[in-house]
C-alpha cells in the first residue's frame, strides 16, 4: 500500500513562540498512503508540529511541504491546502449550533460550493464510515464524546482530504469510548489515506503505524519502524517514557 | 422512600423556603414599604390629583377616541430607540471587527472611538451632536437625537460584541480554518452564529439601557416620553403623578422586552 | 377655636422660621433675577428681597439653588420655606402651591430671527409654521401659550439654548423679560431682533409656599404691600432690570 | 516607522482617509456653520480667581463643582458597593422570599430611567430620613461652627449637607444595582468545583464566602466594577437635578448667568473626560498587576 | 494493618435527582483503616456515592453514618464530620487565589482555629509528604497538574483526616504525571488511613486495594477482594468492563 510520492516533506524547521522555540530543527519525510505515529512527553512540540502542517501554526524557519504546496503564512494556496488536509483535534472541536448533518455539509457546501443534495449524500456516507449514520439530525451536544470524536473525522473525511492528522483524538474521552473511536482509525488506515497521528494508544500505535517519530523538547529523537521503535529503541529517553507509558 | 425524620431546624428552613410562605413573607415586606412611603407623601401634605392623569393617555371627545401625550411620546420614545438601535448595532458591529482585525490603524480608531465615547457623559455628547454637528451637517434634533444615541450605544455594543466574539473557544476557528474556511466564511458561519448565544442577555440589557437613555434628548426638546412629561409637569404641577406614571410607562416597556426575550432566550436554548 | 387658631398659626411656616432662626429660599438661576457674579457668588434681585426679608423677620437667610424641574416638588416636600425665584402666578401652578401677591410685574419680549420672521405682524406669529423655544416651566411659557395657541413650543432647560436655537435658525423666536432679549439682539445684531417695541404680561411674580398656609400668606402679601409702597420694591426692580450698575460684576 | 508602513493594510488607508475627509469637513464648515461668538477668555475666572479681600487664589464654580462631583462620586461609590455586594450575595441566596426582594429592588431600578428613579427617591424617601435623622438642624449647627474644617473638607459647604447625603444615598442606591448584577456574576463565575473543595474542609457557608468565593468572585469583576465606577461618575451629573452642586450644577448655572454655552459645557467635559479616562487608565494599571 | 471498627456504613440508600434515579438501594461498609476501589462505566454513580459520605450530596433515603455521624442534610454534625473526611476531586479544586501555603493552611486555621505557625509547621510536613516542599510559595497556576493533585491530596491531610475519598485523582492527568500521584497514594494507603477511591487505575487498585467494588448504573454489582475481582469476577458486566479497561 505504500507508494513512494512525498506527501509531507518537513526540512530543519524551527518554531518560536516569543522567545520560547518550541520545535528545533526538525525534519520529517512522510510518503503518500503512509501512517505515522508521533508519541512523546508531554510539552515537547508534537502539537506544535502537526498544526504547522496545515497553517494553524507558521513555522520560522525551514520548509514545509505539502502535497506539492508550501506552508507559509499568507500564501495563496493556503486554503486550497487546508482542503487537503483534515485535522481531528483533541476537543472535537464540532460546531454546536449546527446538526450533524450540517456541520458535515457546510465545508463542502461554502468552501468546495458544491450543492446541497450532493453534500449531504457524500455526508451520509461517512456517516456510514464512521457508523454512526443514525445520527444525523442531532446536535453534538447530544452525542457521547466518542460519538462526537467520529462525526468529527468524518466532517474532515468530507472535505475528501488525501491526509488526516490526528492530535490526541482519544485522551478526552471516557475508557470505554477510546475504542469507539480507535476502531473507527484503524479502519481508516487501511483505505490508504496518508495518516499523521499524535497519541499515547500504543495498542493502536502497533497495529497501524508504518513509522513511529518520538519527540522530545522540540526535537525528533527517534524515527523508527514500529517493530524497532517498542523492543529496541535506541534513545535512554524513549526507552524511559515507554516504560512509564506501557506501566499502568 | 422511606420519609426520613427531619430534625427542627431542617423543617423550619423548609418551610420558609415553601413558595407560598415566601410570597406571603415577600408581599408583607413589599407592603410595608408601600404603605411607608404612601404614608410619608400622607405627611407631606400633598394632594394626589390622579383623577387628572386618564387623559393623557387617551380622551374620548365629539370627535372619538384620541391617543393621549403620553401615549404619543411613548410612541415616538419607541420608534427613537429601535431607529438608534439599529444603527448602534451596525456601527458596533463595525467597531468590534475593527478592533479585531489586527489592522494598525483599524484598531487605533476602534479605541480611540470607544474611549471617547465611553469616557463623556452622554448629556454633553448630546450637546456636542446637536449644537456643534447639527449646524454643520444640517442636522434636525431628531436627527442628532438618533446619532448621538446611536454612537453613544456603539461604543457599548461593540464591546458586547467582542466579548461575544472573544467567547467562542479557540477551537471553533481552528476547526472552521483546518476545513478550508475564509476568515470571512468561519465568522459568517461558524461564529458570529455562535457568538449570538453570548450576546443576547447583554444585548437586551442594552436595549433597555437604549430607551433609558433616550430620556435624555428631553434637554432637546425632542417630544418624546420624558420630555412630555416634563412638559406636563411644568404645565400642571402634579411632579409626583407624573412621574410615577412615566416611570410606570418606561418599566412596563421595558419589563416586557425583557420577559421576552429571556421567553426568546429560553426558545433557542432548547433548540441547541 | 382657640386651640384650631393655635395649631394653625404653629404649625405655620412662619413661626418654624422664627423657630429655627433662618429662613430658607428656593431659586433657579435666572438672569436678572438671579445669577451668579465673577465671584462665583449669587447676586440679583431675588437676593436682595430674599435678604431684605430675612432683615426684616430677623433671622438668617439661606438661599438653595434648585433647579427649575425640581422647584414645586423641592418646596412641596420641604427643602425649603418659600420660593423666591421670579415664578409667576398661573391658575395651574396655584393648584399646587399657595402664591403671595405679586412683588414683580416684568414685561416680556420677543427676540427673534431676522431672516425667518421678516416682514411678520405679530399676528403672523399665531400660525403653526412657527416655532417658539422658551424656558421649560417660566413665565414666557404661559404668555406664548395664551398668546400664540397656534405656534409650536419647544422647551428648554435654561434661556441660553432657547437663544441658541433662534441663533442656530431652528426655531423662530423665543420670549424673556427684559433687558435680556435686547442685549442679545445687541450682540447678534446680524441675527437677531426684537421685533416689537411692546411688552407682553403673565400674571406678574409672586412669593410660593406651600398651601393651607394663612399665617404665611397675611404675612408674606403685607410685607410686599410694605415694600411696595415704600419703593423699596421699584427701586431695587429698576437697578437690576432698567440698570447697568450691575453688569461689570456679572459676566456676559 | 518603516516597519510600521509595511504593516499597514490597504483598509487601513481607506479609514485613515475617511477619517481625515469627515474631520476636514467639519473644520471647515463649522465657523461659518456656527452662529456663536466664543469668549473662552472668561473660562479661567470661573475655575480660579483672586479674591481680593482674602488676599489669595480661591476655586470658582467649575473648580467648586468638580471637587464636589470627586466627593460625590467616591462616597456614592463606597456605599454602592457596600449594597451591592449584599444585593449580589442576596440575589445568590437559598432564601426564595430574600430572592423575590433582592430581584424586585433589582428591576424597579434598573427598568426605570434614572432621572426618574432620582426624583422619585429624592422626593419621597430622603426627607423622612433627613427629618427623622434631625441632620438638617445638626449640619446647620455645625456650618456655623468655627472649627467645621475638616466637615467642610470631607463634605463641602455643611449648609447643603442633607442635599449632598441625598444625592449620594439615591446615586448610590441606583449604581448598587448594577453592582449587585456583577457581583452575582462574579460570585456564580467562580467554579463550583471551588465550593465543594471549601465545604469539604469544614468551611461554614460563610467562610466558603468570606475566603473562596469572594476573594476570586473580586478578581473576576474587577473590570467590569471599573466599568460601573466610571459610569458612576458620568451618572453623577443626575444628581444636579436635585440640586447637588456638582459640576453639572455648577455649570449650568454658570452658562444661565453668563450666556456661555459652549465654553462652559465644553470645560465641564473636558473635566468629565479627565477623571473618567484617568480612571479607566488607572484600573487598567491595577489589573495588570 | 486492617481493623475491625466500621468507619463507613451506607445502608439502602437511594438518591434521586429531580427524577433520575443515580442511586439505588446501595449497602456498603467500610471498616477502620480499609481501603475500597470504586469502579464502573461512566454515569454508574460512583461520584454520587463518594459525595454522599461528606455531604457534597444528600441521599434521598436510607442511612450513611461516617465515623459515628450520620449524614443528613442541616444536620450539626456536618461541619464536624467533613474536618474528618477529606476529598480529593478529579480537577483538584485548589484555591487559586492563594498560594499553595495558604491552600494548606486556611482550612486549619479559620475551620480549627488553630495558629498560623502551628498549621505553617503543619503544612511543610504534609508537603514533605507528598514530596514537594519546595513549591509552597508559588500559586496553583503555576503548578503542574500532578504537583496540583499532590497539594489537593496534602491539603486534605493537613485537616488531620481519618477518611480519605478520591474522585478519579488522576484522570485529568498526563500520562507521566498519573504515576507522581500514585505513587503519593500508595505510600498514603500504607499509613493505615481509611481510603475510598474512585478510579480506572488497576495497577493501582492491585496494588493497595482491600476491596473492589464494582458498580453500574446506580447499584453495586460486585463487592470482591482484588485477587478474585481480576482473576474471576462474578458478573458478566464486570468481565466485560475489565477486558475493556485492561486491553489498550
Ligand atoms: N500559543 C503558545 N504560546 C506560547 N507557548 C506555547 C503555545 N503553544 C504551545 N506552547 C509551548 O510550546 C511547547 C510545545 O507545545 P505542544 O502543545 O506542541 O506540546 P505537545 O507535545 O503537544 O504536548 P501535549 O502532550 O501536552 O499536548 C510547550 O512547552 C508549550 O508550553
Ligand atoms: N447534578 C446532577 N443533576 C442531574 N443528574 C446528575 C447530576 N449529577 C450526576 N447526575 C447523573 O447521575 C448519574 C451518575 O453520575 P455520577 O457522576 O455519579 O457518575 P460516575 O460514575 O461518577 O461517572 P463518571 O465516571 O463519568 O464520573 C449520571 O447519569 C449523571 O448524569
Ligand atoms: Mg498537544
Ligand atoms: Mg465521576
Amino acid at each position: 500500500m505504500v507508494q513512494n510520492d512525498t506527501m509531507i516533506s518537513v526540512s530543519k524547521v524551527d518554531k518560536f513562540y516569543d522567545d520560547f522555540q518550541a520545535l528545533t530543527d526538525v525534519s520529517l519525510t512522510v510518503k503518500q498512503g503512509e501512517r505515522v505515529v508521533i508519541c512523546g512527553p508531554s510539552g515537547s512540540g508534537k502539537s506544535t508540529l502537526i498544526r504547522c502542517f496545515n497553517g494553524l501554526e507558521f513555522h520560522n524557519a525551514g520548509t514545509i511541504v505539502i502535497d506539492g504546496i508550501e506552508v507559509e503564512e499568507g500564501s495563496k494556496g493556503l486554503r486550497r491546502l487546508r482542503q487537503e488536509v483534515g485535522m481531528v483535534f483533541q476537543q472535537f472541536n464540532l460546531f454546536p449550533h449546527l446538526t450533524i448533518l450540517e456541520n458535515l455539509t457546510i465545508g463542502p457546501m461554502k468552501v468546495q460550493k458544491i450543492s446541497r443534495a450532493e453534500a449531504e449524500k457524500r455526508a451520509r456516507t461517512y456517516l456510514e464510515r464512521v457508523h454512526i449514520p443514525e445520527q444525523a439530525d442531532k446536535y453534538p451536544a447530544q452525542l457521547s464524546g466518542g460519538q462526537q470524536q467520529r462525526v468529527a473525522i468524518a466532517r474532515s473525511l468530507c472535505m475528501q482530504t488525501r491526509i488526516m492528522l490526528f492530535d490526541e483524538p482519544t485522551s478526552a474521552l471516557d475508557p470505554e469510548m477510546i475504542n469507539e473511536v480507535l476502531d473507527v482509525m484503524v479502519e481508516l488506515a487501511s483505505t490508504g489515506i496518508t495518516m499523521v497521528c499524535v497519541t499515547h494508544e500504543m495498542g493502536f500505535a502497533r497495529k497501524v503505524a508504518d513509522t513511529m517519530v518520538f519527540m522530545e523538547a522540540g526535537r525528533i529523537v527517534e524515527t523508527a519502524p514500529p517493530e524497532k521503535f517498542f523492543t529496541n529503541p535506541e534513545s535512554e529517553r524513549c526507552k524511559m517514557f515507554l516504560s512509564q507509558i506501557l506501566d499502568h | 422512600m422511606a420519609a426520613r425524620a427531619p430534625n427542627g431546624a431542617k423543617k423550619f428552613r423548609a418551610f420558609m423556603n415553601s413558595v407560598p410562605v415566601s410570597v406571603a413573607l415577600y408581599l408583607l415586606v413589599i407592603g410595608m414599604i408601600i404603605w411607608s412611603a404612601y404614608s410619608g407623601a400622607q405627611s407631606m401634605g400633598y394632594n394626589w390629583q390622579w383623577y387628572r392623569m386618564p387623559q393623557y393617555f387617551y380622551t374620548l371627545t365629539d370627535d372619538g377616541f384620541q391617543w393621549g401625550e403620553i401615549m404619543i411620546g411613548l410612541v415616538k420614545t419607541i420608534q427613537l430607540s429601535v431607529t438608534a438601535f439599529f444603527f448602534a448595532t451596525v456601527l458596533g458591529l463595525l467597531v468590534a471587527l475593527l478592533r479585531l482585525s489586527g489592522l494598525v490603524i483599524g484598531t487605533a480608531v476602534a479605541v480611540a472611538f470607544l474611549e471617547f465615547v465611553r469616557n463623556m457623559p452622554i448629556l454633553v455628547l448630546l450637546y456636542l451632536f446637536y449644537y456643534v454637528l447639527g449646524p454643520v451637517f444640517k442636522l434636525d434634533r431628531y436627527t442628532a437625537s438618533v446619532m448621538c444615541l446611536a454612537v453613544f450605544h456603539a461604543a457599548l455594543i461593540s464591546e458586547i460584541f467582542r466579548a461575544g466574539i472573544n467567547a467562542v473557544p479557540k477551537g471553533q476557528w481552528e476547526g472552521a480554518t483546518s476545513i478550508g474556511m475564509s476568515k470571512g466564511q468561519a465568522y459568517r458561519y461558524i461564529v458570529l452564529p455562535q457568538s449570538v448565544k453570548f450576546m443576547l442577555p447583554p444585548m437586551t440589557g442594552e436595549v433597555v439601557h437604549l430607551i433609558k437613555s433616550s430620556a435624555i434628548v428631553s434637554v432637546i426638546a425632542v417630544a418624546e416620553l420624558t420630555t412630555i412629561g416634563r412638559n406636563l409637569i411644568s404645565d400642571t404641577y402634579m411632579s409626583f403623578e407624573i412621574w410615577f406614571t412615566i416611570a410606570a410607562v418606561y418599566m412596563v416597556v421595558t419589563l416586557a422586552l425583557s420577559i421576552g426575550v429571556s421567553r426568546l432566550e429560553k426558545k433557542y436554548a432548547v433548540q441547541t | 377655636a382657640q386651640s384650631t387658631q393655635q395649631s394653625l398659626s404653629s404649625d405655620s411656616v412662619i413661626e418654624s422660621i422664627k423657630e429655627n432662626g433662618v429662613i430658607k429660599i428656593g431659586l433657579s438661576i435666572f438672569r436678572p433675577w438671579s445669577m451668579r457674579n465673577l465671584d462665583g457668588d449669587l447676586v440679583g434681585f431675588e437676593l436682595d428681597v430674599g435678604r431684605e426679608l430675612a432683615k426684616d423677620m430677623g433671622v438668617e437667610v439661606e438661599f438653595v439653588p434648585t433647579s427649575w424641574d425640581g422647584i414645586i416638588p423641592a418646596l412641596v416636600s420641604g427643602k425649603f420655606d418659600v420660593i423666591i425665584s421670579g415664578m409667576s402666578i398661573t391658575p395651574q401652578r396655584n393648584l399646587t402651591v399657595a402664591f403671595s401677591d405679586p412683588y414683580a410685574y416684568s414685561g416680556m419680549t420677543i427676540l427673534a430671527n431676522k431672516s425667518m420672521t421678516e416682514g411678520f405682524t405679530l399676528e403672523d406669529y399665531n400660525s403653526p409654521d412657527v416655532t417658539f423655544a422658551a424656558r421649560r416651566g417660566a413665565t414666557p411659557v404661559a404668555v406664548i401659550q395664551s398668546m400664540f395657541p397656534q405656534a409650536e413650543l419647544l422647551m428648554f432647560d435654561e434661556d441660553g439654548a432657547s437663544t441658541q436655537e433662534v441663533l442656530n435658525g431652528n426655531a423662530h423666536a423665543t420670549m424673556a423679560s427684559e433687558p435680556t432679549p435686547s442685549e442679545e439682539a445687541r450682540r447678534y445684531s446680524d441675527t437677531l431682533y426684537v421685533p416689537f417695541n411692546e411688552t407682553f404680561q403673565a400674571g406678574g411674580e409672586a412669593f410660593a409656599f406651600r398651601k393651607g398656609d394663612p399665617d404665611a400668606e397675611n404675612y408674606f402679601n403685607n410685607w410686599i404691600g410694605v415694600k411696595t409702597r415704600t419703593g423699596w420694591l421699584k427701586e431695587r426692580h429698576d437697578y437690576w432690570f432698567r440698570g447697568d450698575d450691575w453688569k461689570d460684576d456679572v459676566a456676559e | 516607522m518603516r516597519k510600521l508602513i509595511k504593516r499597514l493594510h490597504w483598509l487601513d488607508y481607506v479609514i485613515l482617509a475617511v477619517i481625515i475627509g469627515v474631520a476636514s469637513v467639519i473644520i471647515l464648515r463649522i465657523g461659518g456653520a456656527l452662529n456663536y461668538d466664543w469668549r473662552w477668555e472668561r473660562i479661567p475666572n470661573y475655575m480660579f480667581r483672586y479674591k481680593e479681600s482674602e488676599e489669595r487664589w480661591v476655586a470658582n464654580l467649575l473648580v467648586q463643582g468638580l471637587v464636589a462631583t470627586i466627593r460625590i462620586s467616591i462616597y456614592a461609590s463606597i456605599l454602592a458597593l457596600i449594597l451591592g455586594v449584599i444585593l449580589g450575595i442576596a440575589r445568590c441566596s437559598a432564601n426564595l422570599t430574600v430572592r423575590m426582594l433582592a430581584r424586585t429592588y433589582l428591576e424597579f431600578l434598573r427598568n426605570v430611567p434614572p432621572v426618574v428613579v432620582i426624583f422619585i427617591f429624592f422626593f419621597f424617601l430622603s426627607e423622612q430620613l433627613i427629618q427623622a435623622l434631625n441632620m438638617e438642624r445638626w449640619a446647620r449647627e455645625i456650618a456655623r461652627s468655627d472649627n467645621n474644617a475638616v466637615w467642610t473638607f470631607l463634605f463641602g459647604d455643611m449648609r447643603r449637607f442633607p442635599a449632598l447625603i441625598s444625592g449620594i444615598i439615591v446615586l448610590a442606591l441606583f449604581e448598587s444595582a448594577f453592582v449587585g448584577e456583577i457581583v452575582r456574576a462574579g460570585i456564580q463565575s467562580v467554579d463550583k468545583g471551588q465550593r465543594e473543595a471549601a465545604r469539604s474542609i469544614g468551611m461554614s457557608r460563610w467562610q466558603e464566602m468570606r475566603y473562596i468565593v469572594l476573594p476570586q468572585a473580586m478578581r473576576k469583576v474587577m473590570p467590569p466594577m471599573a466599568n460601573q465606577f466610571i459610569s458612576l461618575v458620568k451618572d453623577s451629573s443626575l444628581v444636579s437635578l436635585i440640586s447637588v452642586p456638582d459640576l453639572t450644577f455648577k455649570t449650568v448655572e454658570l452658562v444661565a448667568s453668563t450666556r456661555l454655552i459652549f465654553e462652559a459645557w465644553l470645560t465641564a467635559a473636558a473635566f468629565y473626560f479627565v477623571i473618567c479616562f484617568g480612571l479607566s487608565v488607572l484600573f487598567r494599571r491595577l489589573e495588570r498587576r
